[in-house]
């Protein structure tokens, strides 16, 4: 039956592309959970990810997946530059000034961006072969995004659990006020976490380029940023955790949305996902304010 | 410190703001019997979403202002007139465009204008170039409709939106009359819908059978809802695209679900090189409309068969040209062509007027047909619509684009059924 | 004692502006650029800087507008000029309320920085759903100016989409900041100022937090919508969904609220003016890299005056003359 | 009867903050509350305030039912507190945090009324001085005497002061305590003030005193009486209480 067929490739995309969402996610939620600044510039890091992997491949030849900790290591080279020069002297301001703040430095890096690789539009060819399903193909190369992306979120896990600077880490994400009598040093754990979260949005960006390797440009984070404050609400916004899982079920809403919507006659049922997507998010704030994984 | 950095900071205010001042004031006033220069303006996207074709088409004018320049300038009575664009970057936003229109139209004393890149900012920039009349010429503004809201002022010289994917299906039914089976996935957006919704109409008119039409939001990263869906309705051709990350998406998404059709046309993103760069072998065989392409058949031989009067620079010339602006490298895409088309276009009609009146230049424009590396220039008087002008068809080629269609103006023919995903992935391509 | 002084520099500096732009060849549509940006800052202000809720979902409620009016104007023409656009002007109002009562009652709920983000999902849901959906005429959005020809006449067309658009966005952002000043002195302002600073305490003071926030809310909703129905759908003639749901609206009204000082009536007209008038001058005197310039220097000013530009200001002018006339 | 709590628990997690409470408190009275630290005495406020509502038992004033009405729907009724750590609105002048109190409390004034009244109350706690300056900028003392002016300025019928007098020196306790006098005098205001220490002024103060420890009352009665029981002695851990 050509719909249930339908609707399962679409779910299994969605699984893939939501667990890429996810990981996007994390840097998020881990930069509010901590240090409680919403990074409106998120985006701007991915694309900084994606075109690591674009460059490494096409200059050197280097596998997408070799550039994973290359990414991580210059987005927290380049967290802790950002927090050293600019976030260190709000963290005490307003909300609204370290918001804005990040705006600025989103803008800048994208016209940075823009001014060093230019406007194109650019993608790369990591051929590797596909799965040949009944209903569906799915090249190898999502696949190796979707277990890297798992994998990673399942290292960060293991880092937070069990490593003392983790717990440390966490420790100030549950409960700041705590911490501070617990004699943590914040601002160490602040430039940490914010280098971390920069880091893993990064790495993010070159997961984002397995999934699509196509349509990398300067401008391409902000369909991610939108996407990834979505899900990072629907997840409970300061958990890491809750925003992997979040990530999943939002591609998986957003794909196996579009089977159902495609019975409405006179609709276009793929920007109508979209929309779904928004109405879920409602539903959820409104039966569940704090995320559909938050706790409290 | 605190002192110092507000010093700083309004220094700088008043450095730009000194900076912006400079800007040249004057502008024309025909008075001597000499030289004079003439200032085009041209609110440009170099910024934001329209930064790639805003960056193309400022060549594109630079180009034809220069060979205008090398070659007599504009001539009006007496006086010779050197060509200058005068350029803002409007950041792709409506808002801009607007004071920036009037920027040029009052500030500069502009009278002729080169509209900004896509059909909503020329719609932004219409009213006010109405309100100031002054000559608002269309290069990236495709849509039909801007022209059937009987704005006097506003001409277009690139083919209209209704004109992209029609070369396309004529030349499919050229060469298989039994491949029926048109599927069209594009993007939801005003320019595209409007291609596509063109070509579905054409398609019908010729006898193809729409098997399959969905659209897919601007900014997606998946397609695979869409095309699973679609596998299961196997066309024989695939119509569709939008921008340049979509089409990049499109074509990687149809090979990686290895949906395997006799020939597919994606709008825009095709006639980039970067498409070829990013999809490799994949993109072999892939056609997609073109105002313009290099290697286009337009030369002042072609002028003179048609009987119609030739303009501008050669192809070479202008390939030349603007690699000496836009770098060693740079092949100019299609952008670049029509910008440089719309600029050669006033400048025919100044001089046919002879006379820098707005009003008179546009009446001038009614009955002015000509060519140059463009192509043939010829406008509907009643509307300003583009009816000269024909698109071209590209396909990739053994890591070439090649003109496919019109046949008159082919560099290569086509290659159809063009080879399936199986096969490019053992390296096959058009032609081996 | 009400003070309603500062109102008198801002209208005076809405005078210095309108008397620069027709005074000044092609000053006339940037004077305009920067009226729509503090105009837009000025309604966010009623929100976001009186009760500290960042509404990310801002935008929408200027496309709902400009949508209201676009409806009026494509599809009940037939009524005459001035009933369509009083029409207009109701359908853009009702729609902004109707979106912002939904909105506020579900996300108002949420505190701080949980509301901001749940808002952003406002404008991406309302725009897939007149696109998915095909609702007035979905991507194809409605283009007006034909139909204004067709059923006012030309010269009319030409009237409404120049003087009289530019009329409406100069008498919208005054009237959005009277609004402002009126609410500055009412009891509503203080309830606002008391929650912003302490949600706890201010229920405690007898001050139903929800019920202000809400109010708050739907006012600033309402005069984006009339902006949105004014500077966009009659100044431009057209409403295309992926143009009037632009994000970058929402930060930029942001950016204008928080340069200038939030909370206070002068700052989103400070905001404004350095905003709109760095980045047109940075786009003549450095085409394509403006926001490459325009970035750090936020930075530098959010770095020096974290509370605003009038923020800073006020609060050295306590205490001196100067007190009655910035706030 | 002005305030009555029957049986009242408020619990977090596996934690009795306030355990089966029973209050009665009579209009115009002077009541003491006394505890050692975390023996339930802000949760206590914070329950016949609003900030929460009681997991069992109920809450009435002046006879009707207020169990689980919301904190500034019970300020209209006439009840109105300061905080042990004070809560000024911070960015707003001290002339208007108390017009503040004025225009939503029970006296629900208009704004030139209010502001009116707070210039009233800034010169009855002393601080009319300071009146414009913002309220965060304040001294712990003036801040305090802020927060008494915004409560009284809501013209409450029930005064909740929480630790008002702590850190202040004998001078001014005993100018607070002669103001809330002639206050309660004028305008018939039952207060309740919870103390920790400061046994002192509580006995100055209080007619009637409530010990509470872990959570539940320990005994009430009148001042003297009470702070000299054997049990209350015990849980101030053999502490000589400085009374009288």
């Amino acid at each position: 039956m050509a719909f249930v067929e339908q609707l399962i490739a679409n779910l299994l995309y969605g699984a893939i592309l939501g667990a890429v969402y996810g990981l996007a996610t994390m840097g998020l939620s881990l930069i509010f959970g901590v240090l409680r600044i919403v990074n409106v510039g998120h985006g701007a890091f991915i694309m900084i990810g994606a075109f690591t992997a674009y460059w490494m491949f096409t200059l050197y030849g280097i596998s997408p997946v070799l550039s994973l900790p290359l990414a991580m290591a210059a987005g927290m080279i380049i967290g802790v530059a950002v927090y050293l020069v600019v976030v260190k002297r709000l963290v005490d301001a307003p909300e609204l000034a370290t918001l804005l703040a990040m705006f600025a430095i989103g803008i800048f890096i994208e016209e940075a961006a823009k001014q060093i690789w230019g406007a194109n539009y650019v993608g790369y060819s990591w051929e590797i072969g596909s799965i040949s399903l009944p209903f569906t193909e799915i090249p190898y190369t999502k696949l190796v995004a979707f277990i890297s992306s798992i994998l990673i979120a399942a290292a960060v896990y293991v880092w937070f659990r069990k490593t003392k600077l983790g717990k440390a880490v966490r420790a100030v994400v549950e409960d700041r006020e705590g911490a501070l009598t617990c004699g943590i040093d914040v601002n160490k754990i602040y430039a940490l976490s914010f280098s971390l979260g920069i880091g893993l949005t990064v790495l993010s960006g070159v997961l984002v380029t397995l999934f699509t390797p196509v349509g990398i440009n300067a401008y391409m984070g902000g369909e991610y940023t939108l996407k990834a404050f979505v899900i990072a609400v629907l997840g409970g916004l300061a958990s890491p955790w809750g925003a992997f899982y979040a990530g999943f079920i939002f591609g998986l809403i957003e794909n196996g949305s579009y089977t159902l919507l495609g019975l409405i006659p006179g609709v276009e049922p793929f920007g109508l996902t979209r929309f779904v997507s928004f109405v879920v998010l409602m539903l959820v704030l409104l039966l569940k304010p704090t995320g559909l994984l938050g706790g409290e | 410190m605190k002192k110092l950095l507000v010093f700083v900071l309004v220094g700088m205010v008043l450095f730009f703001a000194g900076c912006a001042q400079q800007q040249p004031q004057q502008a024309t006033t025909p008075a001597g019997p000499k030289e004079e220069t003439l200032y085009f303006g041209a609110p440009i996207s170099l910024s934001g979403k329209f930064a790639e074709e805003g960056k193309a088409s400022l060549y594109g004018m630079q180009v034809a202002a220069k060979w205008i320049n090398e070659h007599g300038g504009v001539k009006v009575g007496d006086t010779t007139y050197k060509i200058e664009i005068k350029y803002y970057d409007d950041e792709s936003k409506k808002e801009n465009v607007q004071s920036l229109i009037e920027r040029l139209a009052t500030v500069d004393k502009v009278k002729f204008i080169l509209a900004p890149y896509s059909s909503g900012l020329t719609l932004a920039a219409a009213p006010i170039a109405e309100k100031y009349q002054v000559l608002l010429n269309s290069h990236g503004g495709a849509s039909d409709y801007i022209f059937e809201q009987g704005y006097y002022y506003v001409v277009q010289t690139l083919s209209p939106a209704s004109k992209y994917q029609t070369g396309f299906l004529d030349m499919v039914k050229k060469l298989d009359p039994n491949a029926k089976r048109v599927a069209l996935v594009y993007e939801d957006g005003e320019f595209s819908r409007a291609v596509h919704q063109a070509a579905k109409e054409y398609a019908e008119e010729l006898g193809f059978e729409i098997v399959y039409e969905k659209t897919y939001p601007a900014g997606a990263t998946d397609l695979s809802p869409i095309l699973n869906e679609l596998k299961a309705t196997n066309p024989d051709v695939i119509i569709g695209g939008g921008h340049f990350a979509d089409g990049q998406l499109l074509a990687k998404q149809l090979a990686e679900l290895n949906i395997n059709v006799k020939a597919i046309s994606i709008l825009v993103a095709p006639t980039f090189p970067e498409f070829y760069e990013a999809l490799g072998n994949k993109a072999e065989g892939i056609c997609g409309p073109a105002q313009w392409e290099v290697g286009a058949r337009y030369t002042p031989d072609v002028a003179d068969e048609l009987g119609v009067e030739w303009y501008g620079p050669t192809q070479d010339e202008f390939l030349a040209m603007y690699k000496e602006l836009a770098g060693e490298d740079a092949v100019p895409p299609y952008q670049a062509a029509e910008a440089a088309a719309a600029v050669l276009s006033y400048a025919k009609a100044i001089e046919k007027a002879q006379s820098l009146d707005p009003a008179k230049v546009r009446e001038a424009m009614n009955g002015l047909k000509f060519m140059c590396l463009y192509g043939l220039w010829q406008i509907d008087p009643e509307t300003g619509k583009q009816v000269g002008h024909e698109m071209d068809i590209i396909q990739w080629q053994n890591g070439e684009k090649k003109i496919v269609w019109p046949e008159a103006a082919a560099t290569a023919d086509p290659c159809y059924p063009m080879p399936t995903w199986d096969e490019k992935a053992s390296g096959a391509t058009c032609g081996s | 004692m009400k003070s309603y002084s500062p109102l008198i520099t801002l209208l005076l500096a809405y005078l210095i502006m309108i008397a620069i732009g027709q005074s000044i060849p092609g000053m006339w549509q940037p004077v305009m650029l920067v009226i729509f940006y503090i105009a837009i800052g000025q309604a966010l202000n009623v929100f976001l800087g009186m009760t500290g809720y960042v509404n990310f979902g801002y935008v929408a409620l200027l496309g709902v507008g400009a949508y209201g009016m676009g409806v009026a104007l494509g599809y009940y023409n037939e009524l005459g000029l001035i009933p369509t656009l009083i029409l207009g002007f109701i359908l853009a109002a009702i729609l902004a309320l109707l979106v912002s009562a939904i909105v506020g009652g579900i996300a108002l709920r949420l505190r701080g920085a949980y509301f901001a983000i749940a808002t952003i999902g406002v404008n991406e849901g309302i725009k897939y759903l007149i696109m998915g959906a095909k609702i007035w005429g979905g991507s194809e959005g409605i283009v007006l100016s034909g139909i204004l020809r067709k059923s006012f006449g030309a010269e009319t067309m030409r009237f409404l989409s120049t003087t009289f658009a530019d009329a409406g966005v100069i008498v919208v952002a005054i009237a959005t900041g009277v609004v402002t000043a009126y609410i500055l002195n009412s009891r509503l302002g203080y309830a606002l100022i008391a929650l912003r600073e302490d949600e706890e305490a201010a229920k405690v003071m007898g001050i139903n937090v929800t019920k202000y926030k809400q109010i708050a809310f739907m006012i600033s909703c309402v005069l984006a919508g009339l902006i949105g129905a004014t500077a966009w759908t009659l100044k431009l003639t057209y409403v295309f969904p992926q143009d009037v749901f632009a994000i970058n609206y929402t930060v930029e009204a942001i950016v204008i609220v928080m340069l200038g000082g939030a909370g206070t009536l002068l700052g989103p007209l400070v905001g404004g003016l350095i905003y709109a008038l760095l980045k047109y001058y940075l786009a003549i005197a450095f085409p394509g890299l403006q926001l490459l310039i325009l970035a750090p220097l936020l930075i530098v000013v959010i770095l020096l005056f974290p509370e605003g530009v009038v923020g800073y200001i006020a609060k050295k002018a306590r205490g001196t003359r100067l007190e009655n006339f910035v706030r | 009867m002005l305030l009555k709590l029957e049986g009242v628990t408020k619990r977090f997690g596996g934690l009795v903050a306030v355990n089966s409470v029973d209050l009665e408190v009579e209009e115009g009275e002077k009541l003491g509350v006394v505890g050692p630290n975390g023996s339930g005495k802000t949760t206590l406020y914070n329950l016949i305030s609003g900030v929460y509502m009681p997991d069992e038992g109920r809450i009435f004033f002046e006879g009707k039912e207020i169990t689980n009405l919301p904190p500034y729907d019970r300020t209209k009724l006439g009840i109105a507190r300061t905080f042990q750590i004070p809560r000024p609105f911070g960015s707003a002048t001290v002339r208007e945090n108390v017009a503040i109190g004025a225009m939503f409390g029970m006296a629900n004034a208009g704004v030139d009324e209010a502001l009116e009244m707070a210039d009233d109350m800034l010169k009855l706690v002393g601080i009319y001085d300071l009146k414009d300056k913002e309220a965060k900028l304040l001294t712990p003392l003036e801040k305090k005497l802020m927060e008494l002016a915004r409560a009284l300025a809501m013209k409450p019928k029930l005064l909740l002061l929480d630790e008002l007098l702590a850190g202040m020196n004998p001078a001014n306790i005993n100018e607070i305590l002669e103001l809330l006098d002639r206050v309660k005098k004028e305008e018939n205001i039952a207060v309740i003030a919870m103390v920790e220490h400061l046994m002192h002024a509580i006995t100055k103060f209080a007619e009637r005193v409530v010990v509470m420890h872990q959570g539940m009352k320990l005994i009430e009665g009148p001042t003297m009486e009470v702070l000299n029981d054997p049990k209350v002695i015990e849980v101030y851990l053999g502490e000589k209480l400085n009374v009288g």
